[in-house]
């Protein structure tokens, strides 16, 4: 069964110019899909019009044969569709604890809420350490692991990971992305993860898909999809 | 350069209206026309710092007020000038004070600036109130030119201020405005002093508010404070451009227009004293919520719109 | 003499100035936080005022007691105006759109219920003649209003209240979360509308405590709204810009300012003075007196 | 002797640091580009030599005078010019009025560094038959376009280009290289600010790669592409593959 599925997705901030250009791809049960492009694809508006943050000028999106496209954010926060998001993702005046138990907002996130402030303070004990202070303290990793510790607190039936790793060193990219494999594995639940570098990307994925300038010009399973020069070439913009 | 059509219009206008003068008598509807013809003036002075800066103003009825004031201080004092030449200085000393307020004020921007200028009218308005010298709330009376020659000079200046400030901003000052309006951050980055411009856009705006109030006290014979320096005066200068397209040379000309044929048909409709606000209110309101950027630019964008559809239709 | 005489004004300028300071705290609640700007709570307050006034007049009910029923009211009149004038805007950009905006849509809405008043009450001065008027209180040789310990009671009241909910309830931790970060706020799955709309409910409520204090030491006309507004955003202004406690202040001194011009000058430039004040603060502290965290 | 020269730069936002002593120096009439992943501070950078944002320590050098503390206009009239990853034209104006509006500001205050007239920059950067549209009617390129035509009216004698290729296509990034070449040859230093490696290859004669706060490598296009640190800071350390191609 499609979990997500999207439909000649046109996306744009200005009334004349489309970021994405009627797009469309899906995502199984259970799978992993990543979106890879150059800076400017549009993957990022991609991620913003799935939670609802813009509204589509026209085209589809489904969730589990729901029509999810006009909701707002927190109603598809509310059906379990839920983003980390490439910037912010944490409020900097809330302390640790405050930012994880006020992303309890669902019904079930509420009932599960002690089980998955145990989860996220397993998987990230830096935030333990810290859980008093206010978010506004952290370092760059940290934050992104509180902002994933946000979502796994709304007891997520699908996750969007928007460019995790933006301005983080390369060897906390790698710490995040092991830590969130073990999450994922745990979770068993779809992911849609986009992401700059490209091999990270593909790694964590199952499966992937190419964009560029707001269109899908490739896909592939993960493995087919970092040997193409194609993907390399298209990645590298010309 | 389509100026020369904005030339010939006004010329055109010019005519009509002395045509009606000559016809009519001078009477109700000429001294109408005339009365809204001031806001016109004021308004667009409003406007280029309104419009074409985005810095909203509460106060330009201090401006006014000192262009009235100007005119009506040596009167009172039985001095004997010339009272146009009196009009041209008040436009000078409104223009004056804007450049030593503009110190204070333009270091703020956005709300602040709005209630610095409406500070600055209450401050004014209490001094001139206090103050013997000024005449305090007596007022001045001042024995004007006849109806014949105030009206059409009154006309003659609106539709040369309509036309000025159409060539302005066209020209590499007004493209500096609205280049700072737009994106103050790009404007700065093509050398662009962003201080100097807002406080251009502020003196000239001013100097023409300060001319319609030289003009209004011909027009009227008498300047009080609640007249020239009244909130009412501060809300309806700020209102007209507003309501008519902020930004917009016509549209500040209409809505100026429309705004104080409203007024007075509000005041004939609710005769309770203030009541007539309810339409004003109900009038920005209703323009807001139906179209951001006001009715003269909303009225040409439907037009665009029903036009591009019908082309469609054509086209099928 | 002199000195009681000063020490007098002073405590009426701090009872004048928790109204100030109320309607402050109304405006840095929704302005300071979610960045929504209004010009009506004066208007708002005013109106309050005025079904304060018809309520005692026509039935005798107490103005505190019509409290109980104007504050749910109020919060409701807020609530929809948010979501039908406000909304439209809050996608827009902060100044020149949104803020431009919500103050012009606001100012009319203002202006129809000052018409409104004018209508119904006409513009002549009323007054809320409750028996405690004019009680006072008496402490050796200074005699204090009661509505002035009142206001200043209610003032420090709705403070407390109001940072206890910021600080300890969801709503609170949700508004906070709003105010830093509204694209976040949303994919945690708060409705930022809706927030802004119960905001501007809250900050509805707040004027009308303002309006009723103001009705009984003062006489009440419909054009003072827009004076009130303007003293209330003052207030926000010299208290940098939203932080509550900063308004406060700003919100008292500003009643202070007024009180002792009036002593020591002339009353009819307690105004001036004080915008002069401003327009002073304006060149040497932009940013306000006491700044926000 | 450098053009642009940029010394122990230090900022750092709130707890955030972004540049913990950043050095460059640009020579003249070169193509110089920066690299570096989202979030290395390359924005940054550009604001603090425009004088938008100031740093917390260290300085700016334009033809060696120090601009680290003049404001951003008197900055324009030296001569630096500059176009936004997000696009920033006078939307309210047509393409004709944003070149004439530069023109008449900081390329009136240095005319004796004039290369083009305003009919040639519209020419070169292909907005000659749009010229009257208003530019928010444009499309995004031609918005691009509007900002580079608009940077070249300030009379520059160093271009900063922030993210060209953000949101255009390969034939559009391609002739965005040429006009740059062109400049270069002309006597105007460019420098680029991008994260696709193959466009600054193709183009950059020096290029510098910023990561997490840091001036990492500098050098030729070929010694950057080879540098080990530069690989594992750009690639997560798996291979160089993707540079090559």
């Amino acid at each position: 069964m499609k979990i997500l599925e999207v439909n000649q997705l046109k996306t744009g901030y200005d009334p004349e110019v489309d970021v994405l250009r009627g797009l469309s791809f899906s995502i199984e049960e259970e799978e992993c899909v990543a979106m890879v492009g150059a800076n400017g694809a549009g993957k990022s508006t991609l991620m913003k019009t799935i939670s609802g943050i813009l509204k589509p000028k026209s085209g589809e999106i489904f969730y589990r044969g729901q029509r999810i496209d006009g909701m707002l954010p927190h109603e598809i926060v509310n059906l379990g569709i839920v983003q980390v998001p490439e910037e912010g993702g944490t409020f900097p005046n809330l302390t640790i604890e405050e930012n994880l138990m006020i992303s309890c907002r669902r019904k079930k996130a509420k009932m599960e809420r002690q089980k998955n402030l145990e989860l996220v303070y397993q998987s990230f004990p830096q935030l333990l350490a810290k859980k008093g202070q206010l978010a506004g303290s952290l370092s760059g990793g940290q934050r992104k692991m509180l902002s994933i510790g946000k979502a796994i607190m709304e007891s997520p039936e699908m996750l969007l990971l928007d460019d995790i790793s933006m301005g983080l060193a390369p060897k906390v990219v790698e710490d995040l992305y092991r830590m969130l494999k073990d999450l994922t594995l745990k979770m068993d639940i779809p992911v849609l993860i986009v992401e700059q570098i490209v091999e990270i990307a593909l790694d964590f994925a199952q499966r992937g898909y190419v964009m560029t300038q707001g269109e899908i010009v490739l896909e592939g399973s993960s493995a087919a999809l970092l040997d193409t020069e194609a993907v390399q070439k298209i990645y590298i913009g010309t | 350069m389509n100026l020369k059509k904005w030339v010939v219009s006004g010329v055109i206008a010019f005519i009509l209206y002395m045509l009606f003068l000559r016809l009519t008598d001078a009477g109700f509807i000429a001294n109408f026309i005339a009365y809204i013809s001031l806001f016109v003036i004021a308004g667009q002075g409003w406007n280029l710092l309104g419009g074409y800066i985005g810095e909203i103003s509460f106060g330009h009825a201090v401006f006014f007020g000192i262009g009235a004031y100007t005119v009506g201080l040596p009167v009172g004092y039985k001095l004997d000038i010339n009272l146009l030449l009196l009009v041209l200085l008040g436009a000078l000393m409104a223009g004056i004070f804007a450049l030593i307020i503009s110190y204070p004020l333009l270091r703020v921007q956005g709300f602040p600036f709005l209630v610095g200028t409406y500070g600055l009218g209450v401050v004014i308005r209490s001094i001139v109130v206090v103050t013997p010298a000024l005449f305090a709330t007596r007022g001045i009376f001042i024995s004007t030119y006849s109806k014949n020659f105030t009206y059409p000079l009154i006309i003659g200046f609106a539709i040369a201020v309509v036309i000025f400030v159409q060539w302005l901003v066209n020209q590499d000052l007004g493209l500096r405005f609205k280049a700072v309006r737009d994106v103050p951050t790009a404007a700065r980055m093509i050398g662009i002093n962003i201080y100097k411009t807002k406080a251009s856009a502020f003196v000239i705006g001013a100097m023409l508010t300060g001319l319609a109030g030289g003009l209004f006290a011909l027009y009227g014979g008498f300047v009080n404070p609640s007249a020239c320096f009244g909130d009412n005066t501060s809300i309806f200068i700020l209102l007209g451009p507003y309501i008519g397209g902020i930004g917009s040379v016509l549209g500040a000309l209409f809505g100026s227009t429309i705004v104080i044929i409203l007024q007075e048909v509000a005041r004939s409709v609710i005769t309770v004293n203030g009541g007539h606000y309810l339409m004003v209110g109900a009038l920005l309101v209703v323009v807001m919520m139906l179209s951001k950027e006001g009715i003269y630019p909303g009225i040409v964008k439907l037009v665009k719109k029903i036009k591009n559809a019908y082309q469609k239709r054509q086209g099928e | 003499m002199e000195y009681t005489g000063l020490i007098q004004t002073i405590l009426g300028g701090v009872g004048v100035g928790s109204v100030y300071a109320l309607l402050g705290l109304a405006f840095a609640l929704v302005f300071g936080k979610l960045k929504i700007c209004s010009y009506m709570h004066g208007d708002l307050a005013i109106l309050a005022a005025y079904l304060g006034y018809f309520i005692f007049t026509s039935i005798g009910l107490d103005p505190f007691l019509s409290l109980i029923v104007l504050i749910p009211i109020f919060f409701f009149i807020g609530y929809y105006i948010q979501v039908i004038f406000m909304k439209p805007f809050m996608s827009m950009e902060i100044w020149q759109g949104r803020y431009q905006a919500q103050i012009m849509v606001t100012w009319g809405l203002g202006m129809c219920i000052m018409a409104i008043e004018f209508i119904i009450w006409s513009g002549t001065y009323r007054m809320i003649s409750v028996p405690y008027r004019n009680a006072t209180l008496n402490f050796s040789n200074l005699t204090v209003p009661v509505v002035h310990l009142l206001s200043l009671g209610a003032l420090l009241l709705i403070y407390l209240v109001l940072s206890l909910v910021l600080q300890k309830t969801d709503l609170g931790i949700s508004f906070r979360a709003c105010s830093v970060d509204r694209i976040t706020a949303m994919l945690t799955g708060i409705n930022y509308q809706k927030i802004c709309a119960i905001s501007f409910g809250i900050s509805s409520a707040i004027a009308v405590v303002a309006g009723t204090f103001y009705a009984l030491t003062h006489q009440i006309t419909p054009a003072v709204g827009l004076e009130l507004t303007f003293k209330g955003w003052v207030a926000v202004i010299i208290g940098g810009m939203g932080s509550l406690g900063g308004v406060i202040l700003a919100g008292l001194l500003v009643g202070l300012v007024e009180s002792l011009t009036s002593f020591f000058w002339i009353p009819a430039l307690k105004e001036a003075v004080l915008f002069v004040g401003l327009l002073l603060l304006l060149i040497f502290r932009p940013g306000g007196l006491f700044k926000a965290k | 002797m450098a053009i642009l020269e940029v010394r122990d730069l230090k900022k750092s936002f709130g707890g955030l640091e972004v540049f913990a002593g950043v050095n460059i120096s640009i020579e003249k009439d070169q193509i110089y580009g920066i690299i570096g992943t989202n979030g290395a501070g390359k924005t940054t950078l550009f604001n603090i030599i425009c004088g938008v944002l100031r740093a917390d320590q260290g300085s700016v050098l334009f033809n060696g005078e120090d601009i680290s503390k003049k404001p951003t206009h008197k900055i324009a009239e030296l001569g630096i010019g500059r176009c936004f990853q997000t696009v920033m034209p006078f939307k309210s104006m047509t393409p004709l009025e944003n070149v004439r509006v530069a023109r008449a500001t900081a390329g009136k205050k240095n005319k004796e560094r004039e290369k083009f007239s305003i009919d040639e920059i519209m020419e070169i950067t292909n907005l000659t038959d749009k010229m009257h549209i208003k530019t928010q009617e444009l499309s995004l390129p031609d918005k691009k376009n509007v900002e580079i035509a608009r940077a070249l009216a300030c009379n520059p004698e160093i271009i900063l280009f922030d993210e060209v290729s953000c949101g255009l296509s390969g034939e559009e990034i391609y002739s965005r290289m040429e006009l740059m070449k062109k400049l270069s040859k002309m006597g105007i230093t460019v420098v680029v600010v991008e994260h696709i490696m193959l466009f600054i290859k193709e183009i950059c004669d020096q290029v510098s790669v910023l990561h997490s706060g840091k001036v990492i490598c500098s050098g030729t296009p070929q010694e950057v592409a080879r540098d080990a640190g530069v690989i594992e800071a750009y690639l997560g350390g798996k291979s160089n593959e993707n540079i090559g191609s």
